[in-house]
């Protein structure tokens, strides 16, 4: 009796493994938990080792024999076990769900992202870039919220801060999208992707290509874009009433933005997974190896230009986005609209 | 306290003493947006009554509180005062005792220098590279300080009659070695910082204070110089051995905050040819006269005005029948920049960003306005 | 905080395995705090320039997981580098009760400490009288080195500590 | 124009309103002026003779005779020479018209003043604390009756 019991648990647990195990994986390891919360990881050791190799320093040391790799590990539970101050005359529930929310909102995005035709979490097929745009456009909401919550001149000058710096640089972005799409003939992300098996976009769309990756850099509020929470002036911004494991939450969530948008990047202009199979991994390894490949290099790259320049002022930023992004991306669109017309692409 | 009142329109927004860049002040903004309307310095927050302690040490005592006052820059600043003790008792000073404190000055004018240059990348959050470049080349400085005077900051090296030290065996060897270093240096600062794009777009045309207003609001140092004003004491009563050296006082003609920060990173080049000077041609002789360790002054006064890294520094020195200065009144130079400060954003318009940017183009050193 | 922890603690003494729970977590809370300490940037007065070369280059306090910070409300200590003024001292309190637990208070210098050489000032006042302080570190300015040793030995003094959300005495 | 030549400049031109000048050393002078017409020298010195920079002001109490002094420093860009302007003043009655009307940047230091000497001046326009805490009640700290430790109430 107990024995069919166990037995006909067990003969449902691996029929259930064996039917869902990809979407198991898909949620828990690749775009999922794991890798977001790795890379939030990985990213923030890395961010630190490398600034540090910047000023000629060491940088994080002692913590985790001699590399500091547990150092992010150490900050988050030090984070965790800080006590949590709320500010005087605010609803706990509104101050507190908003970092929960900054940081889970962008990482729903993640789900549309190809990582190979087959391996896509939420494969809407021909709603993948709008509904991308979509989610990562609630986004810039919540900080909004976030600053209004804290009750805080800092946070309230960095949430509209924030909501300034998003509208400018969402425009172009979404122009820079349309063109892709037009480009590819379709709105699905798989296509995209298969559509720059002959040559990534980023070259036919070669503006696109510079803006989006403006674009991406000001989404996740990164140097030199990080305006809404530039030290020198706000404090934090937005994130200044944030203490314990919420302050650890809006920090995660510059690096969900961050990798929600890089990912995007990839998918649009530098082929996505695309890329020369290898053998031992098998072709929808090999294409994920390929996306993460990419991730990677983009994440130094991206580090490096913090090393390298200072922050521009929220004026001049405006300008940037009014004057120079969106005209440029609404060329972009022309461009691509007259080779599609002249039919050499 | 009793704070000036706000319009209802504008946001009133207090930066400090806590806060990363206001520096130990409290900078009231008024603001609409991002648009600064108004600014309120509100200082006092490290004043420990320097002249009034200074009333009840003797005359050698008083070194010690004097050079607390600016950490980054005490040569220039115990300079001043030695040389007020020394002008009130009649002291004479031998030959190479003033040069060594030439050169011991300008170790600490470069360091002062450095510096506000590392404080002015981060202001305009550029916190990784310069800053923490400058701290590293501040310590060739250090060493070197160290080795002469056996302390990093505050060495106490001057006394009334001369310098507690002569200079160590091959002293000007590594004078000279520190001195090519830092030149290597400073080019890379010109590529990384100021020829920067975002570094020039956030400091060209911020603040432009013109000539006859930095005349007129009583600006000092490489603010008024910033200017296009050729103002220095080293130049106008040379004292120490500036007399001797050979340099130029540098100015800028653009008036902004880039041209204030360029006449820093021009001024470190003017103190490393001395400082090159200094070590080649420093004559022989004596360092010291002797100096009485209890001294009775005759009733007088004296003024005696330095360069310091921050401007022109006057210590105004009273003296009665006895061993203690009757007073000692500091004319501190940031306390005059501070009031240039407020005013700035009545003269040129200033967004809530370039505040950090105004503030460190000044190079404010509140330990001094404060006293 | 500190008393609602401890009588937590001690209504739940009767669950067997409770003890070394509370060891495991007293071990992994301290060697979390240990390794993430954030101090403020709170330069109150001279000693200033030497906190910054013992962030900067030949010493950099990072390598500890000390990492100075901007805002207050993140923080876990407080580094009062240099002189209190009557002024500043009440500033120093309000940063200090803005502060989360558990929260640490290190003197640097001598100023601080005891007034250093403006101990016959009117306006300089000790900081221990406003705030609770853990290490004094002294020295006029204290050299970085001693900066170090005396963050080192807040490290020892968090790690000590022996229950969650309360400082050791 | 040299030391000299400006003290003759001055005495002559401005006998009646001022008690004495002197050349104390190169590049320094001293002239001290009447309460009552200190204005007038003061414009006349920024206009006429060129002390156009204002460097600083301070006070200095002598209790044995009764009198405080406020002494601004000015200086002039063009010829380098730096004049202390001084104002004897009544210990009992220590008030002195104010200078931000001449050199707006006197403000800071009569401020400062005020707060170390309890000079008053009248028509400043913002006579709050510089450097002092704002609850501060301990007396004027560089008069030279201060008690040192009074401390705030």
């Amino acid at each position: 009796m107990n024995v069919n019991i166990l037995a006909s648990i067990w003969n449902y647990a691996t029929e259930f493994l064996a039917v869902n195990a990809k979407p198991l994986l898909q949620i828990y390891v690749l775009p999922g938990l794991i890798f977001i919360l790795g890379f939030a990881i990985i990213a923030v050791w890395f961010e630190r080792k490398f600034l540090a190799r910047a000023m000629l320093r060491v940088g994080p040391y002692y913590c985790g024999k001699r590399s500091g790799v547990l150092q992010v590990f150490a900050d988050f539970l030090k984070l965790f076990m800080k006590e949590i101050i709320v500010p005087k005359d605010m609803n706990f529930l509104f101050f507190a769900a908003m970092p929960v929310l900054v940081s889970t909102v962008p990482a729903l995005a993640l789900i549309l992202i190809p990582f190979d035709a087959n391996w896509v979490l939420w494969d809407i097929g021909s709603l993948g870039l709008p509904m991308f745009f979509a989610i990562a456009g609630i986004a810039p909401l919540i900080p909004i919220f976030a600053g209004w919550a804290s009750n805080n001149k800092y946070g309230f000058i960095g949430a509209f801060r924030v909501a300034y710096m998003y509208i400018s640089a969402e425009i172009p972005l979404v122009i820079c999208g349309a063109a892709v799409a037009i480009m590819a003939g379709s709105f699905d992300l798989v296509e995209i992707v298969q559509a720059q098996r002959n040559m990534w976009f980023a070259v036919p769309q070669f503006i696109g290509f510079v803006i989006f990756f403006l674009g991406v850099i000001i989404e996740s509020e990164r140097t030199p874009f990080d305006i809404p929470v530039a030290e020198v002036e706000l404090v934090l911004g937005w994130r200044t009433e944030y203490s314990g494991i919420l302050f650890g939450f809006t920090m995660m969530a510059e690096y969900v933005m961050f990798q929600a948008w890089t990912l995007l990047f990839i998918t649009l202009y530098l082929g996505g997974f695309n890329g020369p199979v290898l053998g031992f991994l098998g072709v929808t390894g090999s294409h994920i190896f390929w996306m993460l490949a990419k991730f990677a290099f983009m994440v130094v790259l991206i580090v490096l230009i913090r090393t390298v320049y200072p922050r521009l002022r929220l004026d001049q930023m405006l300008d940037l986005g009014w004057k120079y992004l969106t005209p440029l991306a609404l060329l972009n669109l022309a461009l691509v609209l007259g080779m599609k017309m002249l039919g050499v692409y | 306290m009793s704070e000036p009142t706000i319009t209802p329109d504008l946001m009133r927004i207090s930066w400090g003493p806590q806060h990363p860049m206001s520096g130990q002040t409290r900078i009231l903004l008024d603001v609409d947006g991002e648009k600064v309307h108004k600014i309120i310095a509100d200082l006092g927050f490290t004043h420990r009554g320097i002249e009034k302690i200074l009333e009840n040490r003797s005359f050698l005592q008083g070194i010690v509180p004097i050079e607390r006052m600016v950490m980054i820059d005490t040569a220039n600043i115990g300079l001043g005062y030695v040389m007020a003790i020394e002008e009130s008792l009649g002291i004479e000073v031998p030959e190479r005792a003033h040069w060594i404190r030439s050169l011991v000055c300008e170790l600490s004018r470069i360091s002062s220098h450095l510096y506000a240059f590392g404080l002015q990348a981060e202001s305009t959050g550029y916190f990784p590279a310069v800053f923490l470049w400058t701290t590293t080349d501040r310590t060739v400085l250090l060493d070197l300080m160290e080795e002469l005077t056996g302390a990093r900051f505050s060495y106490n090296f001057f006394l009334p009659g001369g310098v507690m030290k002569d200079l160590t065996e091959g002293f000007e060897d590594r004078v000279i070695e520190g001195v090519q270093y830092l030149r290597k240096r400073f080019e890379d600062y010109w590529t990384a910082m100021i020829e920067n794009i975002v570094f020039e777009a956030r400091c060209n045309d911020v603040a432009v204070l013109k000539p006859e207003d930095a005349i007129r609001l009583g600006a000092t140092g490489p603010v008024l110089r910033g200017s296009g004003i050729s103002i220095d004491v080293r130049k106008d009563e040379p004292y120490a051995a500036y007399g001797d050296l050979d340099f130029e006082v540098i100015t800028e003609s653009a008036c902004d905050s880039m041209a204030r920060t360029k006449v820093r990173y021009r001024e470190i080049g003017q103190s490393l040819n001395m400082m090159e000077q200094v070590a080649n041609e420093i004559p022989g002789g004596p360092i010291r006269t002797r100096f009485p360790l209890f001294t009775r002054s005759k009733p007088g006064e004296v003024y005696s005005r330095v360069e310091t890294g921050r401007g022109e520094m006057g210590i105004h020195m009273f003296t009665a029948v006895g061993m203690n200065p009757y007073r000692v009144k500091i004319n501190s130079p940031t306390l005059r920049n501070m009031y240039v400060f407020e005013r700035l954003c009545e003269l040129d318009e200033m967004l809530m960003a370039d505040v950090p940017v105004v503030i460190n183009s000044i190079d404010p050193w509140y330990l001094d306005s404060d006293r | 905080m500190a008393e609602e922890s401890c009588e937590l603690k001690r209504s739940l003494d009767w669950v067997p395995g409770s003890g070394a729970v509370y060891s495991v977590v007293d071990y992994v809370a301290g060697w979390a705090r240990k390794y993430s300490i954030w101090p403020i940037h709170l330069v109150t007065g001279c000693c200033g320039p030497e906190f910054m070369q013992t962030s900067g280059v030949q010493y950099d306090m990072e390598r500890l997981g000390i990492l100075p910070f901007a805002s207050v409300r993140q923080c876990d200590c407080i580094m009062v580098v240099g002189v209190v003024s009557r002024k500043m001292a009440l500033r120093v309190k309000y940063l200090y009760e803005q502060m989360g637990e558990p929260k640490y208070v290190v003197s640097v210098g001598a100023c601080p400490t005891g007034r250093g050489p403006f101990y016959d000032s009117y306006a300089a006042v000790p900081v221990d009288e406003y705030v609770p302080v853990d290490v004094y570190i002294p020295g006029c300015p204290p050299r970085p080195e001693a900066i170090i040793q005396g963050m080192m030995i807040l490290q020892e003094k968090i790690k000590n500590t022996k229950r969650i959300g309360v400082k050791s005495e | 124009m040299s030391e000299a030549e400006l003290v003759e400049a001055i005495t002559t031109s401005h006998a009646e309103q001022i008690e004495s000048a002197e050349v104390l050393r190169s590049q320094r002078v001293s002239v001290v002026v009447k309460r009552e017409v200190f204005l007038e020298v003061a414009e006349a010195l920024r206009d006429e003779y060129g002390f156009k920079t204002p460097s600083a002001a301070g006070g200095l109490d002598y209790p044995k005779e009764e009198r405080m002094q406020m002494i601004y420093y000015l200086f002039n860009p063009d010829s380098k020479i730096t004049l202390t302007l001084r104002v004897d003043l009544p210990r009992d009655d220590p008030t002195l018209p104010t200078l931000t009307g001449v050199w707006e940047a006197m403000s800071f230091h009569e401020r400062e003043a005020h707060e170390m000497f309890g000079i008053e001046f009248e028509g400043h326009p913002n006579m709050i604390p510089l450097l002092m805490p704002p609850d501060w009640r301990g007396g004027y700290p560089l008069r030279k009756d201060f008690k040192g430790e009074a401390g705030e109430e």
